[in-house]
């Protein structure tokens, strides 16, 4: 819909297009980014609202939900108390709605739609129906996931890792959810196969592999770890919807006793074939969430720095190298199943292997801000608060791969903590700074930067006043998923810190008004700018903002890397890609 | 690839020989089928002969033989290895249990009759 | 000027909202539970009491990680502030298109390897192989199967013959045999002790067989540094040894239904002649019932 | 504290004020029963056979230090008897009209009925209803319950209360169905029974031993009485109108 | 420029060596090795993982009764398939577009006896004889990766009966887009026929 408002001058070009084939069915990636980005916020906005009402649960077991309580139906609250189904139902639904309809669709189907062929040069992506399908298939696999909660016992409520047997002896949410995710993986195939394709054949003249922008490069390792790790997970959901609706014993071993009653499964199965399939996607899910992640933030760093990025081939490798391992690490999740010593010696291995190349790009982020000048707009913001709460989120993840330190903190906050700061001060703000950065040329005005930075500092705050209390929960013992945490004289010696976590989750929705506010007002009422306000070097400044359907006036050549800033001789300190020379 | 007909035509005998290689080996894989080497015996050679069938479909009928593409050769080379870790780590992982795990939760079968006395 | 003023009203604002945050975190919530639990656990990032013979290991191991990672992030942070302060812009200051040999990262990088490499091969695995394979020996151990349902841990002693009785999932009654042993039938379950709390010995190294009749459970002894999936189809050892009396908490630390959160059992740890008048406490026929 | 269970169930249906509308519902809608001319069946729940071997123990409850808060002891429900009666008469039984009210018409009950969980056991242990009745489940410990229908018929349901609440509840309709298992998930041995009907012409023995159905229209039935154990048992019965019948139900477990 | 003039989608990339289409369509077919793969791992998980007793334990060959003369048969018609598919991409390359036609419609017609030969011979005898999914973990693998390729079969029928009939428009627009998307649904076919070949001696020999 934001669209809409900025399409005035080419109205008239090509009135063959309706408006539902210009804005509602439409093949240019622009339009189909848009539609993720919008939905993926949305979808955002909705998983945290279920887990603010979760945190009232925690920090006030047993008192009824204030304002909303009403609202949650008899499945999931009594009067407007929440129930342990429901809180379990809220708890799976805000981890698939995070990550699946969430975080994905904003950074891969948003952003990647939208700017990666502009950085490369294309005119549009190389399947335009592929990627309206992909979208559409996605908005209908979010439809399913909803309409869940409206499932006789409420939605899914075995966690969104789905664990079998408890997943199969589950309430029929948990068939709705595992249809969603057929939908979910369906569109994900599809985008990646386009990603993949768009970037190896519809690259500029001139681009070569090693002149794409970092945020290219991560879409793309990004989009084979959905190709090549998504399947399994699709295989694994059809085990489960046979286990479920046919009766059958995939996951279910012989003699399951379930309230006292024999299950009529006729048994030989595995519990623990349903997480290695499970996180054979899930970990690269994980390198999914963040790669694109660390693209942004490189965009916008050697944007902001107005200095080339420090060690660009090395950051290439580490994060194909990422990529690759990322396959090879899953079962560092199911240490504590009983694993022996040498494949769980073999698991840590690759999980140490695997922090090598994370702390490279860190480090080569970092250094690159050494002897530039940093330039501290919204966007630069966001992307340097992603590096030390990245860092926090990664080095965290050590103990928690050492098998032998897992064994006390698996399963505890202390992995709660560990992930959010991955996932959530870490690719949200990024994203964050991606919204800001290419606001500019999505809708040819920049947001508001007064309240761009009354949003980061809330934000910064309280997003640590969330997270961080939940490390000293993990580390006296607190099991997640608890309903009620005070139930154990561990749970209820930290519940102090639960309390302070679930206002700083109150305070953190809080602090997205002004960010909301500034996102519609700045649709008409932002500053207009230029197409390039940012002087950045990258392909798609070189486009007008915003760009037409078929996206460059005049096919774009490239002759130099991406970040080419403060040439010295050069008259302006950046000096795009597309120039053969330096502007006099 | 090459389009020229004349290469075409060619190609056209190489399909007939595939199809009556790969009649003969569907003949052979059922025919060793019927003798019992050993449980790995038999397992490994009808996987070989599977393999062998499936490699001439790919080289012929889908032309990896004349495919040149670096890309689809990468794209298929980085899923021949995530294939064999699907394949090879979770059946690794179930086969290196600790010592003392059992495979049971009951003495007595769920389907099993009740059991009669017997010493332990 | 103008951008500093903003900045210290957004810390104003952001202190107050904190402030206000402030009475909800002080307020106490009562205990649920009327048995007093033994032991400290955390208030500010540290881990609850360790009353295992080995658990310091693991301790060990967690607290090195940590300072590993408290010195990288420390460290590794100051270069991060002194850039954003040394190198922001404003007037006469231009960024350098030469980038920097940075071999002080490329030893930075290897250290960490390093340091890695060290405490998984120096400490993670060998006490993850001490953890799984050095069982003690059966004659010195005190025995328990641990049965994991929802919502409840049943703990299952194999009585005066010291042999457990055979099980069988068809005579599981959940009220009177949640173990579905056959007392009828087998003659080593007609001593055998049902019971839903843990009671071991302290001193003597325990052997728990972990398994679970419907979905998976984590059989958690936060005090024990023990941590066990509980998995349907599989009966899994775990072994500890108590060094201190007292009451203490089973967790389930694995989502397993609706009411995971209330799946708790209690341990006690008693010295072994207190175990042993429990036992026989618990192993004689029950009493009749009267109201 | 105890509650006093059985009355509650058994007894609502002789509370004069239900019988003052009961009869005016009736003489309203049915025109053919008026009250008055009703009958009655009453009888008890008998045993014959070795008393001793049925004795009940103490379950235990050590999961849940919460439970013990109310109560000493928990006892187990199996077998029941009132042995200090002569004949020994037995608790829990159901009985109720099988066979025999064809298209016979009568007035609905709309009371909820009871069923609390206090003292981490179920009160009662056998709840009848009938169908029109809403059910009403509530939590009288300062624990969480999850109480789990397992019927054939009715959905599974299967919810929680962690929190004390004796005065609203959690309301459930079912439909008619045979006597099936409840159990409570968090305490594995609470279990109780829930039997709903069609008609409202059941009753279930308390600590007398004792049951009696009332409202009766005169005619032929077969009466059903149910133990969770026992098993059931059918019997014969006749009634004119404004009569009392007794029928007594003699368990005889032991001889097979 | 109102509409985005893509490059490559007919005519190869001169550095790639490819047209789109069939990049995607290879990408396509390696995330379907992983799916396959993921229910390969799991047939091979449980059948190690089998009790060796019990109703739960592997059946033996005789138990399964699963005949290898119809899963041979079946196998001889998709390898027959897969040689008229490659007849028609090759006739279509040389300009026979009758010839090309008639190839493809013999495909479509194996396509469907392999269907047929599935349903009225395997799937329906079995489960009138009880042998469902549920009855032990080999009918359920079996049932679950030969339903799998079946709906991967009759996805491809319906590719298939698309450019024989409505979408063979296209031939007299574009012959070369035309023949390159014979040639992409060729690609699937085969890997449909290559999934066959691995299934046929797992389920029916071993």
């Amino acid at each position: 819909m934001t669209e809409a408002h900025h399409h005035h001058d080419d109205h008239h070009h090509h009135p063959e297009l309706g408006w539902w084939r210009k804005y509602v069915f439409s093949t240019d990636h622009k339009v189909i980014g848009v539609q993720y980005t919008v939905t993926a916020l949305l979808f955002l906005l909705f998983g945290f609202t279920l887990v603010m009402i979760m945190r009232w649960q925690l920090a006030y077991p047993g008192k009824p939900i204030p304002l909303i309580g009403g609202l949650l139906g008899k499945t999931l609250a009594n009067d407007g108390t929440l129930l342990p189904e429901g809180y379990n139902a809220l708890g799976a639904m805000h981890g698939t709605i995070m990550v699946f309809l969430g975080i994905v669709p904003l950074i891969v189907g948003g952003f990647g739609n939208y700017v990666m062929p502009l950085q490369i040069g294309a005119p549009d992506m190389a399947f335009p129906k592929l990627n309206m399908a992909s979208y559409w298939v996605y908005f209908c696999g979010g439809m399913v996931m909803l309409l869940s909660f409206f499932a006789p016992g409420g939605a899914a409520n075995s966690g969104w890792t789905s664990y079998a047997p408890l997943s199969v002896v589950a309430t029929q949410g948990q068939t709705w959810w595992l249809f969603g995710m057929v939908l979910l993986i369906t569109s994900s195939l599809l985008g990646s196969i386009n990603f993949i394709v768009t970037i190896i054949q519809l690259r500029a003249k001139g681009l070569d592999f090693f002149k794409l922008p970092f945020f290219v490069w991560s879409q793309f390792v990004t989009a084979f770890l959905l190709l090549l790790a998504f399947p399994p997970l699709e295989a694994a959901g059809a085990l489960q919807l046979m286990d479920r609706l046919a009766g059958t014993s995939f996951f279910m071993p012989e003699g399951l006793v379930v309230s006292g009653i024999v299950q009529p499964y006729t048994g030989g199965g595995s519990p623990l074939l349903w997480q290695h399939l499970f996180w054979f996607l899930a970990h690269p899910e994980v390198y999914v969430l963040i790669l694109p992640a660390m693209g942004m933030v490189a965009e916008v760093i050697a944007n902001n720095t107005r200095k080339p990025l420090w060690g660009y081939r090395l950051m290439v490798y580490s994060v194909i190298f990422l990529g690759f391992m990322s396959f090879i690490v899953w079962a560092h999740h199911m240490f504590i199943t009983g694993m022996g010593t040498r494949i769980s010696a073999f698991f840590a291995t690759t999980t140490m292997i695997i922090s090598i190349p994370s702390v490279i790009i860190l480090t080569a982020l970092v250094i690159s801000l050494y002897r530039s000048s940093i330039r501290y707009n919204v966007p630069m913001l966001f992307a340097l608060a992603f590096l030390p709460m990245f860092a926090i989120g990664g080095l965290t993840g050590l103990p928690l791969g050492l098998p032998a330190a897992d064994i006390q903190l698996h399963d505890t906050y202390y992995v709660i903590g560990h992930f959010h700061y991955v996932v959530a001060p870490g690719t949200i703000f990024a994203a964050f700074a991606g919204i800001y950065h290419w606001y500019p040329k999505v809708t040819g005005r920049t947001m508001n930067p007064a309240l761009g930075k009354i949003h980061f500092v809330l934000s910064f705050i309280f997003i640590n006043v969330v997270f961080m209390p939940m490390f000293f929960q993990g580390m006296a013992g607190v099991s997640r998923r608890l309903f009620d945490q005070t139930f154990y004289q561990h749970g209820l010696d930290v519940q102090g810190w639960t309390q302070l976590s679930s206002w700083g989750a109150w305070m953190l929705g809080l602090s997205q008004v002004p960010f909301i506010m500034n996102f519609f007002m700045s649709l008409r009422a932002g500053r207009k700018v230029s197409d390039n306000p940012w002087e950045a070097t990258t392909l798609e400044w070189a486009a007008p903002s915003p760009p037409p359907h078929g996206n460059f006036a005049t096919v774009p050549v490239v002759y130099r890397g991406p970040y080419e800033y403060s040439v010295p001789g050069q008259k302006k300190d950046f000096f795009p890609q597309h120039l053969a020379k330096a502007e006099a | 690839m090459a389009g020229a007909h004349a290469d075409i035509s060619k190609h056209k005998r190489a399909y007939y020989a595939v199809f009556a290689a790969l009649a003969v080996l569907t003949v052979v894989t059922v025919a060793v089928a019927q003798f019992h080497f050993s449980d790995v015996g038999n397992v490994a050679v009808a996987l070989a002969i599977a393999a062998f069938k499936a490699s001439l479909v790919a080289a012929i009928f889908m032309h990896l033989k004349w495919e040149k593409a670096p890309s689809i050769w990468w794209a298929l080379a980085i899923c021949g290895i995530f294939f064999i870790a699907l394949l090879a780590l979770p059946v690794l992982t179930n086969s290196d249990n600790p010592p003392q795990v059992q495979h049971t939760m009951w003495d007595v079968r769920a389907g099993a009759a009740p059991a009669a006395h017997t010493s332990h | 000027m103008q951008v500093k003023k903003s900045w210290i009203l957004l810390a104003v604002i952001a202190a107050a909202l904190v402030a206000s945050a402030a009475p909800a975190w002080a307020q106490a919530v009562a205990p649920k539970t009327t048995v007093p639990i033994d032991g400290e656990y955390g208030r500010f990032f540290s881990l609850p009491t360790d009353v295992s013979k080995n658990g310091h290991r693991i301790d060990n191991l967690i607290h090195w990680t940590h300072a590993f990672m408290a010195v990288l992030f420390v460290g590794w942070g100051i270069f991060f502030v002194y850039c954003l302060m040394r190198f922001r812009q404003r007037p006469g200051h231009q960024a350098h298109y030469e980038l920097v040999h940075a071999k002080p990262s490329k030893y930075l990088e290897v250290a960490v390897l390093i340091v890695e490499i060290v405490l998984l091969a120096g400490f993670s695995v060998p006490i993850w192989a001490s953890v799984k394979n050095d069982l003690p020996p059966a004659d010195k151990a005190f025995r328990v199967r641990v049965v994991a349902e929802q919502f409840a841990w049943n703990f299952h002693y194999p009585g005066p013959d010291g042999q457990f009785g055979r099980t069988d999932p068809k005579l599981v009654d959940t009220a009177t045999n949640p173990l579905g042993l056959d007392r009828e039938g087998d003659p080593h379950a007609k001593d055998d002790i049902f019971a839903l709390e843990l009671h071991i010995p302290v001193n003597q190294p325990v052997i728990c067989d972990i398994s679970s009749k419907d979905v998976i459970h984590s059989f958690f002894l936060p005090v024990m540094r023990v941590k066990q999936d509980a998995l349907p189809g599989m009966r899994i050892p775990v072994w500890f040894e108590a060094v201190q009396t007292g009451t203490y908490e089973v967790a389930c630390a694995q989502l397993c239904g609706n009411n995971h959160y209330s799946m708790r059992a209690l341990m006690y740890i008693q010295p072994a002649t207190d175990l042993e008048a429990w036992l026989r406490e618990k192993g004689k026929p029950p009493e009749e019932f009267v109201e | 504290m105890r509650f006093s269970v059985y009355s509650r169930n058994v007894g609502f249906f002789g509370r004069p004020v239900w019988r003052a509308i009961g009869g005016c519902v009736l003489g309203l809608v049915v025109r053919t029963a008026a009250a008055e001319d009703t009958a009655s069946i009453k009888g008890k729940a008998l045993f014959k056979g070795e008393s001793a071997k049925y004795v009940r123990h103490e379950v235990p409850t050590d999961k849940d230090p919460n439970c013990k808060k109310s109560k000493a002891k928990i006892g187990e429900y199996a077998v029941i008897l009132n042995k200090k009666d002569d004949p020994i008469t037995i608790r829990n039984v159901l009985v109720s009209v099988k066979e025999g009210l064809g298209d016979k018409k009568f007035p609905p009950l709309t009371d909820p009925v009871k069923l609390t969980q206090f003292g981490c056991e179920y009160d009662p242990h056998v709840v009848a209803m009938m169908s029109t009745q809403p059910l009403k489940v509530f939590n009288g410990d300062d624990t969480n319950h999850n109480i789990h229908l397992l019927p054939a018929k009715n959905s599974q349901e299967n919810f929680s209360q962690p929190v004390k609440d004796l005065e609203k509840g959690r309301e459930l309709k079912l439909v008619a169905e045979p006597p099936f298992f409840v159990k409570c998930e968090v305490h594995p041995w609470m279990g109780c029974y829930i039997a709903v009907f069609d008609h409202p012409f059941f009753a279930v023995t308390g600590e007398e031993g004792t049951y009696e159905i009332k409202g009766l229209p005169p005619g032929k039935y077969v009466l059903e009485a149910w133990h969770e154990k026992l098993g059931t048992m059918t019997a014969n019965v006749e009634v004119t109108s404004g009569e009392t019948k007794e029928t007594d139900f003699t368990f005889e477990p032991d001889k097979k | 420029m109102s509409v985005a003039v893509l490059p490559h989608t007919v005519k190869p990339h001169p550095i790639t060596g490819v047209y789109s289409g069939k990049l995607g369509i290879w990408l396509f077919l390696a995330s379907e090795v992983m799916l396959f793969g993921a229910l390969f791992s799991s047939y091979v998980l449980l059948r190690v993982g089998a009790p060796a007793e019990g109703p739960a334990a592997w059946p033996s060959h005789a138990d399964t009764h699963l005949s290898w003369k119809i899963g041979g048969i079946n196998t001889l018609v998709l390898i027959i398939s897969s040689v008229t598919m490659v007849m028609a991409w090759a006739e279509l390359k040389m300009n026979n577009f009758t010839k090309g036609r008639w190839y493809l419609a013999a495909t479509l017609a194996l396509a469907l006896t392999f269907i047929v030969v599935k349903l009225a011979f395997e799937y329906i005898p079995k489960f009138q004889h009880g042998l469902l999914p549920s009855t032990n973990n080999f009918f359920a693998l079996y049932f679950t990766m030969t339903g799998l390729h079946g709906l991967h079969v009759l996805g491809g029928v319906i590719v298939i009966a698309w450019f024989l009939l409505p979408g063979s428009g296209l031939w007299h627009k574009d012959p070369e887009y035309f023949t390159n998307r014979i040639e992409c649904t060729g690609l699937y076919w085969h890997f449909v026929d290559l999934v066959w070949i691995f299934l046929f001696p797992v389920m029916y020999l071993l």
